[in-house]
């Protein structure tokens, strides 16, 4: 039974990327990716990976797709949103796709089952009780800490595609919403809500699913529609707060990282009697950075073209 | 003190061109001091250590750069014999050009490549390993290019491409050779010559080969010659440089250290490769001979003539036999007196008379006496007349020819003889017998371009005259030969 | 032998996406299909590491970082397309406009 | 460290002076009269010559060891050298003119000397090698003195021969010293047959004296420069600097080998087939020059057949054609018919010595050259003053004619005086001087020249050669030009100016295989904006990855 | 360690305060903390040549469940080189980058950039967990698109963006092997998988990740983007770009190969990837002789450079054991990494000083340049030793290495590339080299500071002492240095 479902949920999987890939049309297979995503989230959680399928779900189908969805909108405005896909098979490159997916295939049947690394009696001194969290933020926080930075080096990436004229314009093209049109309603009614959740998020990732990011994604989903909704208005880059919003979370996971380093523990060391609130006040300070920084992302960067047509 | 003496041997002239470079353009008056005094410093250590030498003292300085990379600077005779040469001449040069050129611009530049250039010559002679050899026979060749390029005009800049087109895929060559060679042996030192049965006898020929293909380009072997001839349009103190201080000197005295303190005489001539050499020694004597024949320009015969002649400092060492080598030896410096001599008269003629062809050289015997009298004895050395320097050579390197059962050396030595000959003397005919032209100008008040051709020309005869002397460069060439290569 | 299904379709969406990458010149569709190997490549990852007896965490931690390192790359390239875009008013490599 | 020099100093001196006197021009002041210093030059090798040149020099440190020490036979032409030198230094004072163009002659005559006579004093083969060098090189400057077309020409014959000679020498010399192991002439000469290439080397000696020895068929420069030179260039040149070569083959053949038969061939071919082509000639110099030739002729084949009167013959030639020589300049500077007819009769009287006419000098000669000869070459001997006698007459009939003509320039009667009383006694010496050292030099009795066979002997070839100059006088043969064989070597002309080769030959090569190369690099240029798009690059991506792995797999 | 941890997180530290810093504050604020990095870099050399490898359990746990970072002598040397590379860079693009010359834009991006760079520079260096390593090199990508990107004209657009497409599907093709390495192995230390029991599927998982490094290092044929994307950047990124970069990827593929999987090499596939180097070394060369830009040149220049590091693979430890410089290959494929870095760095920022005094790198208007900027012309010079491998460089001691371990291990053919690579550098290095000499200068050339000047010089100058003073980093070098690249592969 369960297995018939999987089949089923992997041919949907397995379909709607192939429309993703072969579909006519950018738009449409914007739409079909995002929808990729959510089948896929319902993969993971098939798989019993909670957090992840939380993850694919904000990250993998909803932001990026947000963010495709966006930039197909800004390419079009430019003539340059669509493409149709080459007719025919470009054989070189199903070939290599087929070399690739043949040898991944063969690798899970070759694929000894090893032995594992031993969370379980290491949990308890992790100072949470979520294996993925401690995962994330204790075995492995430098892989996290890193991270964010690396969506840090993004934000940054995405700011010095501005126009050097643009460069102290407000962040992103302007959205136009009609007042009194559902979007705007939506987005007066959405952030607190949406707040609500995303706070949860964070905190019973501590122990049960979510996190950070999951968190930081839904906070900036809220942070997006109030801004597509006129209901914020877009900040400039050089608007300090800002910046400290971006700042914040690497800066107190690495203070945090160094403090320990400076008492003698060592780098990144949180000793398990600490390690539960330090946890959480690095997962608050991410959550404030990855959501400001995702939203950021997503509305790209300076743009006064946008607003003076 | 001993470790110290190469170091500082070579700190005399690596200082002022270092020091050179940072000089403001119109500091003359400190430029001149610093590599003047570098070059008497630097004479003055060389007589010391001459004497000590000539006792039986080495001295040695090492520096590891990497395992197997050693930098070794050791004072031996043969070293000895190269470094007084060039230190002697390089004070020399250094007054021509102090003199040749005034106040021209980029002379900080000049004089620092021209110390550097020096340098690489000492540190090459100084090398007692091949590593230290290569590395500075490439300094020489870096610090040889801004030199020759140094008038920046379309021809010197083609002159010095050729140079460097030249000199590079040259120093692959050896840097090849060193390699497959050490690969086999470990690193090679100059004083404890490597065990060869490692490698077949085909490799062994064919490193020799790369070898002298390596410092044959320098060393001005046909066909690795063609550079030398272009190189003159470089300024008359840079060709005395080239061919008589450094360069060429540098390439002939790799062959020797290659035939005699790597692969060691005896190998030489069981590997069957020193007659070969030989030959191509001869044929680069003949062909640098014809080539020079046709040459127009006093400078550009006075290359083909250096082409020749330094063949015969290989054509010595290729035939290893103890005259030979005394004869290639010898040659050395003798070659280097009489080559600079005649492009220090040539670099005069250029400057004071305005003359760069052998046509305007007709009557110039009247208006530069000394000059001319200089070039004509630096001529008649070249061909050979006792008893200036070049018979002496000659005179070694047949007896050389026939030590070694090469009796066709003779007939090698005797038509370059002919050749030389047959291109100095018109120059001689027509500087002394030939009116001048009406138009002909020129005169010879510059005693500082004057005097060091003065010098070197007495020189030239001096020490053909003084060989049988223990000072002289023959003596030294025989205590070369008969302590460290002897049987 | 769900876990063999999952897999095997992380690996089928592997294959594609190395098809879209290769084949399609639209630089979104790139990016998407970037996307698609990488969460094929995940979804391999998190089979594999649900293989033993318990669940593996650190799988589905490290595909939570890759996620998000994707958006990260995701939204850095699509800033680029749509700058260049603005520049020469293709959504494609300059040399590759008219590719097949 | 050695000791500078060992034994008398003597040997130096001779050799030091001149070159001392040599730098005098070089002083602005005293080179006006510089000329005057040339009689002086000579002097120390006179005096050394007088005391009977005895004394050894060892001066170990310069050149290879130098080894100073008169030669066997060195004496009697130190002597003649030194006098030949001395007459022609006071001729070319009295009628060169002064100047730069003289000092750079002083010089280079004092350097002519001074390897003029080291090559009877070198004890070793690069002394006699440097001091035959200075000779012949040095000489060259004697020859083109005048810097006429005719002298340049001269000078291009002669400085080409006389390298070709150093090169030809300086191999002989080589291969004599590397058989011997040894510098020492003596010992090159002992080394030399048995060398594994002696012939070789005797071969090249011979024909590195044979050039300046004028020995036939090398001897084309004699004619030609002789004339051109000056007159007192032309006295040295025949009488002394020739002898070089003579005594290089003195010094360095060996006894007894092939090589002595061939020389007297070319002697003998050299003896009289010059004498009788120096008729076909205008010019007195170059009559003169002919006869030197024939002279020499007969003097190689006296050393090839090893006769022990080389040198004494030789001395007599020497001061008798240098005097004849000069008699070609006092009559160029004579003035009136008397003093004419005077240098007439002084060239006369030694044109008869030197054709042998009994109790002269030359008569002397010859009979010290006979003693000890097989017959046969005796008689060749006797034979020649029937063409000496001739080629001599013919010299006197044209040197007539040659006064004949205007003289080039007045010269005032003191110039002649002086020129004539310095022939004069060069032909005095050249009468007398055979008797004083008859005994010496021959060791044979006293009365020997008088003997009636040696007289009749003496006089007959003269009176049969008196006989056929009244026949050319009468019927003179076609005048050719100085230099006979060498109009064959006309067609080689332009030695000088070898073929220049198109400088841009080279450059057009490189041209045409630089385009294929640009091409080639234009291609790659190509190849890698196709590699550049994405769609390959990727699929190599891939592939490589999965070869790669292929490759990693099969091995394991 | 706490110098290890100092270069860690320094220059992420530094980044995040230049990014609340004022405009004003930002330079001064950065050259300190490049200087306290080269301080704290020169300390952890310091402390690896007393102590050895200095190794540091992140957050303390051991491996596999935690992260180990370790600093062997390698990694030490090549964070060494990178903090004097980034400190000089940083002095140069102070004059270069300032807002008022490029404009607020650039002038403030460069810097947080850089900084994020050399943090993933360092990262990547120090880690030895495979996915660790993914996320550093997926930084390092980021923000090397970015500054490839940061001059905003439409070609250096494409080009970010075609280095991007490659920088991603290198990334993938690694993080595929991650995955099947974890899935096997359940761990990601290196050290670990050193140890593991061999499944057939390392074999896969060590081809995919090496063809993904390969793009990112710029292998033939898969250098296809690096020229454009290094000419396009503006010259001080271009000198990070070409100089450390690459080398990064390069780092991991040799912990992969001589630390992790050693076991897994086959001749084969060693002879591959030395012939695409030595494919690299010629190609590269070629092209640049081609080149009218003096940046496309030196990026060319780079293609060429890095083909020798290949060469490390057949013939690491190939020379027996006989001779004094044992692990010839391995020293010296590091040595022209160090080397390489140092010249390759001068050599863009000689070029910025060329484009900011006349305003074009076009090979015509450099003529005459050397007599206006006789200190830049020199620093390219000396630069194009190293490059050229020419003695006492360091770039000759690593092609000495290189090529006596060829002989050793009789694959001479190895050797003539080395040799014939030198000539083609010597080639096309001459064309600007001859430029710069020529006599007249046809552009008038605005003032330079001379201090910055001085900065490339003293890289080129410090890519000499490398070959001068070679025995130290040499001893440094083998400090940690695995096994295989005594024993070979």
């Amino acid at each position: 039974m369960s297995l018939a479902l999987d089949l089923a949920l992997c041919a949907l999987i397995l379909g709607v990327a192939l429309a993703t890939v072969a579909g006519g049309g950018v738009f449409r297979a914007v739409i079909f990716f995002i929808t990729y995503g959510l089948f896929l989230a319902i993969g993971w959680a098939r798989l019993g990976a909670f957090d992840v399928a939380l993850a694919e779900a904000a990250i993998g189908a909803g932001l990026t797709g947000v963010l495709l969805l966006a930039a197909h909108a800004r390419l079009r405005r430019m003539q340059a949103g669509d493409a149709p896909p080459p007719a025919g098979l470009n054989l070189p490159a199903a070939l290599a796709g087929a070399g690739m997916a043949l040898a991944l295939g063969w690798a899970w049947f070759a694929l000894p089952v090893p032995a594992t690394p031993d969370i379980a009696s290491a949990l308890p001194r992790s100072g949470v009780g979520n294996p993925v969290t401690a995962v994330l933020l204790n075995f492995r926080a430098w892989d996290t800490l890193l991270e964010s930075i690396v969506l840090l080096a993004a934000l940054l990436g995405v700011w010095i595609l501005a126009r050097d004229g643009d460069w102290n314009a407000p962040l992103g093209p302007r959205y136009h919403a009609l007042s009194g049109g559902v979007l705007v309603n939506f987005g007066r009614f959405l952030p607190p809500i949406g707040l609500c959740f995303g706070v949860y998020l964070v905190w019973a990732g501590a122990d049960y699913i979510g996190g950070a990011f999951q968190g930081g994604t839904v906070l900036a989903a809220v942070g997006l529609v109030a801004l597509m909704a006129n209901v914020v208005r877009p900040p400039r880059v050089s608007y300090a707060l800002l910046r400290a919003a971006v700042v914040i979370g690497p800066a107190v996971f690495l203070l945090a990282g160094l403090l320990a380093a400076g008492f003698g523990a060592g780098f990144l060391t949180l000793p398990p009697a600490l390690a539960k609130s330090v946890i959480l006040v690095i997962e608050a300070a991410l959550t404030i950075s990855i959501a400001v920084t995702l939203a950021l992302l997503v509305i790209g960067p300076p743009d006064d073209a946008g607003r003076s047509s | 003190m001993t470790a110290a003496l190469p170091v500082l041997i070579l700190l005399t002239s690596l200082i002022p061109a270092g020091v050179t470079f940072f000089l403001a353009q119109d500091s003359h008056g400190l430029r001149n001091s610093l590599n003047l005094g570098g070059a008497v410093l630097k004479l003055g250590l060389i007589v010391w250590m001459l004497f000590a030498v000539a006792g039986g003292a080495t001295y040695e300085a090492t520096l590891p750069l990497a395992p197997g990379l050693v930098m070794l600077l050791r004072v031996d005779a043969l070293a000895l014999l190269f470094i007084s040469l060039s230190a002697t001449l390089w004070f020399l040069t250094t007054i021509y050009a102090i003199a040749y050129f005034g106040a021209k611009p980029e002379l900080s530049r000049f004089f620092g490549f021209f110390s550097l250039c020096v340098a690489a010559t000492t540190g090459l002679a100084l090398s007692g390993s091949l590593i230290s050899f290569f590395i500075f026979f490439e300094l020489l060749t870096l610090s040889t290019w801004p030199l020759v390029a140094h008038k920046q005009d379309k021809p010197s800049l083609s002159a010095a491409r050729v140079y460097l087109a030249y000199a590079l895929p040259g120093s692959a060559a050896l840097l090849w050779a060193i390699i497959w060679l050490e690969s086999a042996t470990g690193p090679v030192l100059f004083t404890d010559p490597p065990d060869l049965s490692a490698l077949d006898p085909y490799a062994l020929r064919a490193i020799f080969a790369l070898f002298i293909i390596g410092v044959g380009v320098k060393a001005a072997l046909v066909p690795l010659h063609g550079w030398l001839p272009a190189a003159m349009a470089a300024p008359a103190p840079v060709s005395a440089l080239l061919h008589a201080v450094a360069v060429v000197k540098a390439g002939a005295f790799g062959v020797v250290r290659i035939i005699y303190d790597v692969f060691g005489a005896a190998n030489v001539i069981a590997l069957g490769v020193g007659v070969p050499l030989a030959a191509l020694a001869s044929v680069t004597i003949i062909w640098g001979s014809l080539r020079a024949l046709q040459q127009d320009e006093i400078k550009k015969r006075l290359a083909y003539s250096t082409v020749s002649q330094v063949s015969y400092i290989v054509l010595g060492a290729a035939l290893a036999s103890p005259l030979a080598m005394i004869g290639g030896l010898v040659h050395l410096i003798h070659q280097g007196l009489m080559k600079i001599t005649l492009f220090f008269c040539a670099g005069i003629y250029d400057e004071r008379a305005g003359v760069k062809k052998i046509t305007g050289l007709n009557g110039m015997g009247q208006r530069l006496p000394w000059t001319s009298v200089c070039f004509s004895l630096g001529a008649m050395g070249m061909i050979g007349l006792p008893p200036l320097a070049g018979f002496v050579s000659k005179f070694y390197l047949g007896l050389g020819g026939l030590e070694a059962g090469a009796p066709w050396v003779l007939g090698v030595l005797a038509a370059s003889t002919l050749l030389n000959a047959t291109y100095f003397l018109p120059l001689l005919y027509r500087l002394w017998f030939l009116p001048a032209a009406p138009d002909a100008t020129g005169n010879e008040r510059a005693p500082a371009l004057v005097i060091p051709a003065v010098v070197t020309a007495a020189a030239a005869v001096g020490v053909g005259l003084l060989a049988a002397s223990p000072i002289s460069p023959l003596g030294w060439a025989t205590l070369i030969v008969t302590r460290e290569y002897g049987p | 032998m769900s876990l063999t299904v999952f897999a095997l379709t992380g690996a089928a969406l592997v294959g594609l996406g190395v098809y879209g990458l290769l084949a399609l010149p639209h630089l979104l569709r790139r990016i998407m299909c970037f996307n698609l190997i990488g969460s094929g490549l995940f979804l391999f990852f998190g089979a594999a590491g649900a293989r033993g007896a318990a669940v593996d965490a650190i799988p589905q931690a490290l595909i939570i970082t890759g996620i998000v390192v994707a958006l990260s790359a995701s939204a850095l390239a699509v800033g680029l397309v749509v700058a260049l875009a603005r520049r020469t008013g293709h959504a494609a490599l300059p040399d590759e406009d008219r590719a097949p | 460290m050695t000791a500078l020099y060992s034994g008398s100093l003597m040997p130096l001196a001779v050799l030091v002076w001149p070159l001392l006197l040599g730098l005098v021009p070089l002083v602005p002041r005293w080179r006006e009269g510089a000329l005057r210093v040339l009689p002086l030059a000579p002097l120390p090798a006179l005096a050394f010559a007088a005391a009977g040149a005895s004394g050894t020099t060892v001066l170990p440190d310069l050149l290879l060891g130098v080894h100073l020490a008169a030669v066997p036979g060195g004496a009697l032409l130190l002597g003649m050298t030194a006098l030949v030198w001395t007459v022609a230094g006071v001729h070319a004072a009295l009628a060169l003119k002064s100047g730069v163009q003289a000092g750079n002659f002083v010089g280079f005559w004092c350097l002519t000397l001074a390897g003029n006579l080291g090559v009877f004093l070198a004890g070793d083969v690069v002394t006699f090698y440097l001091a035959f060098a200075a000779v012949s090189l040095a000489a060259w400057f004697l020859v083109v003195h005048e810097r006429t077309q005719k002298a340049l020409a001269a000078g291009k014959l002669y400085i080409t021969l006389a390298v070709l000679g150093e090169a030809a020498l300086l191999i002989g010399l080589m291969i004599g010293a590397a058989a011997a192991e040894d510098l020492q002439i003596t010992s090159v000469r002992a080394a030399l047959p048995d060398a594994p290439l002696g012939q070789v080397g005797l071969a090249a000696l011979i024909v590195g004296f044979g050039i300046k020895a004028g020995m036939v068929p090398l001897h084309l420069w004699l004619p030609v420069a002789h004339p051109a030179a000056p007159v007192p260039g032309s006295a040295v040149l025949s009488g002394a600097i020739v002898k070089a070569g003579l005594i290089g083959m003195v010094l360095f053949l060996p006894d007894g080998s092939g090589w002595g038969t061939m020389l007297i061939v070319a002697g003998l071919t050299g003896g009289f087939w010059a004498a009788l082509w120096g008729v076909t000639q205008r010019n007195p110099k170059a009559v003169l020059a002919y006869s030197t030739v024939s002279q020499m002729g007969l003097m190689l084949m006296l050393a090839g057949a090893g006769s022990g009167g080389v040198a004494y013959y030789a001395l007599h030639h020497g001061l008798a054609k240098a005097a004849l020589f000069l008699c070609v300049g006092v009559m160029a500077a004579a003035a009136t018919p008397r003093q004419r007819s005077a240098t007439l009769v002084v060239a006369a009287a030694v044109a008869l010595s030197v054709a042998g006419l009994p109790l002269t000098g030359g008569a002397l000669a010859k009979l010290g050259g006979k003693d000890g000869l097989p017959a046969a070459l005796a008689l060749a001997l006797t034979l020649s003053g029937v063409t000496t006698t001739l080629v001599l007459g013919w010299f006197l009939m044209r040197l007539d004619q040659h006064a004949a003509k205007p003289a080039a320039k007045p010269a005032g009667p003191h110039l002649w005086r002086g020129v004539f009383s310095g022939a004069a006694l060069l032909a005095g010496l050249a009468l007398a001087l055979p008797w004083v050292l008859w005994a010496g030099a021959t060791g044979l009795p006293a009365g020997y020249p008088v003997r009636g066979a040696n007289v009749f002997a003496g006089l007959w070839p003269v009176l049969a050669g008196l006989c056929a100059v009244a026949v050319i006088k009468r019927w003179a043969l076609p005048a050719q030009p100085p230099g006979d064989v060498l109009a064959l070597f006309q067609g080689l002309r332009g030695w000088a100016a070898f073929p220049a080769w198109p400088g841009g030959q080279r450059l057009r090569h490189a041209r045409s295989i630089r385009r294929p190369a640009l091409r080639a690099l234009l291609h790659a240029k190509a190849a890698e904006d196709h590699m550049r798009r994405w769609p390959r690059a990727g699929v190599m991506l891939i592939v490589a990855a999965l070869v790669l792995a292929g490759l990693l797999g099969v091995a394991n | 360690m706490s110098a290890l941890v100092v270069v860690l997180t320094l220059p992420l530290v530094t980044a995040l305060t230049v990014l609340l810093l004022p405009a004003r504050a930002r330079v001064p604020v950065v050259l300190a903390s490049s200087a306290l990095i080269v301080l704290a870099a020169g300390a952890l050399a310091l402390a690896v040549w007393h102590g050895g490898p200095v190794t540091l359990a992140v957050g303390g746990w051991a491996p596999p469940l935690g992260i180990a970072l370790r600093a062997d002598g390698l990694a030490a040397a090549l964070i060494m080189m990178s903090a004097l590379v980034m400190g000089a860079v940083a002095l140069a693009a102070q004059f270069e980058l300032t807002p008022d010359r490029v404009g607020a834009r650039m002038g403030f991006g460069f810097w947080p950039l850089m900084l994020l760079l050399w943090a993933a520079l360092n990262a990547v260096y120090l880690s030895r967990d495979l996915f660790n390593l993914y996320v550093g090199v997926e930084l390092l990508s980021l923000a090397a698109v970015a500054l490839v990107a940061l001059s905003g004209s439409a070609q250096a657009l494409a080009a970010a963006l075609r280095y991007m497409i490659f920088a991603l599907a290198g990334s993938l093709l690694y993080l595929a092997g991650v995955v099947l390495a974890y899935g096997a192995h359940g761990t990601l230390d290196i050290g670990l998988l050193a140890v593991r029991v061999p499944a057939h599927t390392d074999a896969l998982a060590l081809g995919l990740m090496t063809a993904g490094l390969l793009a990112k290092t710029a292998l033939f044929p898969f250098h296809v983007w690096l020229p454009p994307a290094h000419a396009g950047a503006p010259a001080p990124a271009s000198a990070l770009l070409s100089a450390l970069v690459p080398k990064a990827s390069f780092l991991i593929l040799i912990r992969l190969w001589f630390e992790a999987m050693p076991d897994l090499a086959s001749g084969a596939a060693l002879l591959v990837l030395a012939a695409l180097g030595a494919i690299a070394v010629i190609w590269g060369g070629v092209l640049a002789l081609v080149q009218k830009r003096l940046k496309l040149i030196v990026a060319y220049s780079t293609v060429a450079q890095l083909g020798y590091l290949f060469f490390i693979f057949p013939l690491a430890g190939g020379d027996g054991s006989a001779q004094p410089w044992a692990a010839g290959a391995w020293t010296g494929a590091m040595f022209q990494a160090l080397s390489h870095g140092l010249a390759k760095a001068a050599m863009f920022l000689t070029a910025g000083i060329y484009i900011a005094a006349i305003g074009s790198d076009r090979l015509g208007d450099l003529r005459g340049l050397a007599r206006t900027l006789p200190m830049t012309g020199f620093a390219f010079a000396l630069a194009a030793i190293t490059l050229m491998g020419l003695p006492p460089s360091g770039g000759f001691t690593a092609k000495y290495l290189l090529m006596t371990s060829a002989f050793a291990a009789g694959q001479w053919p190895w050797a003539l590339v080395l040799a014939g690579g030198g000539v083609l550098a010597a080639a096309y290095l001459y064309r600007p080299i001859a430029a710069l000499f020529a006599q007249r200068a046809q552009t008038a050339a605005r003032p330079i500071p001379r201090a910055w000047q001085a900065v490339p010089l003293v890289l080129a100058a410090l890519s000499i002492l490398l070959g001068l003073l070679s025995a130290i980093p040499f001893d440094l070098l083998q400090i940690g240095r695995p096994a295989p690249a005594q024993e070979g592969l």
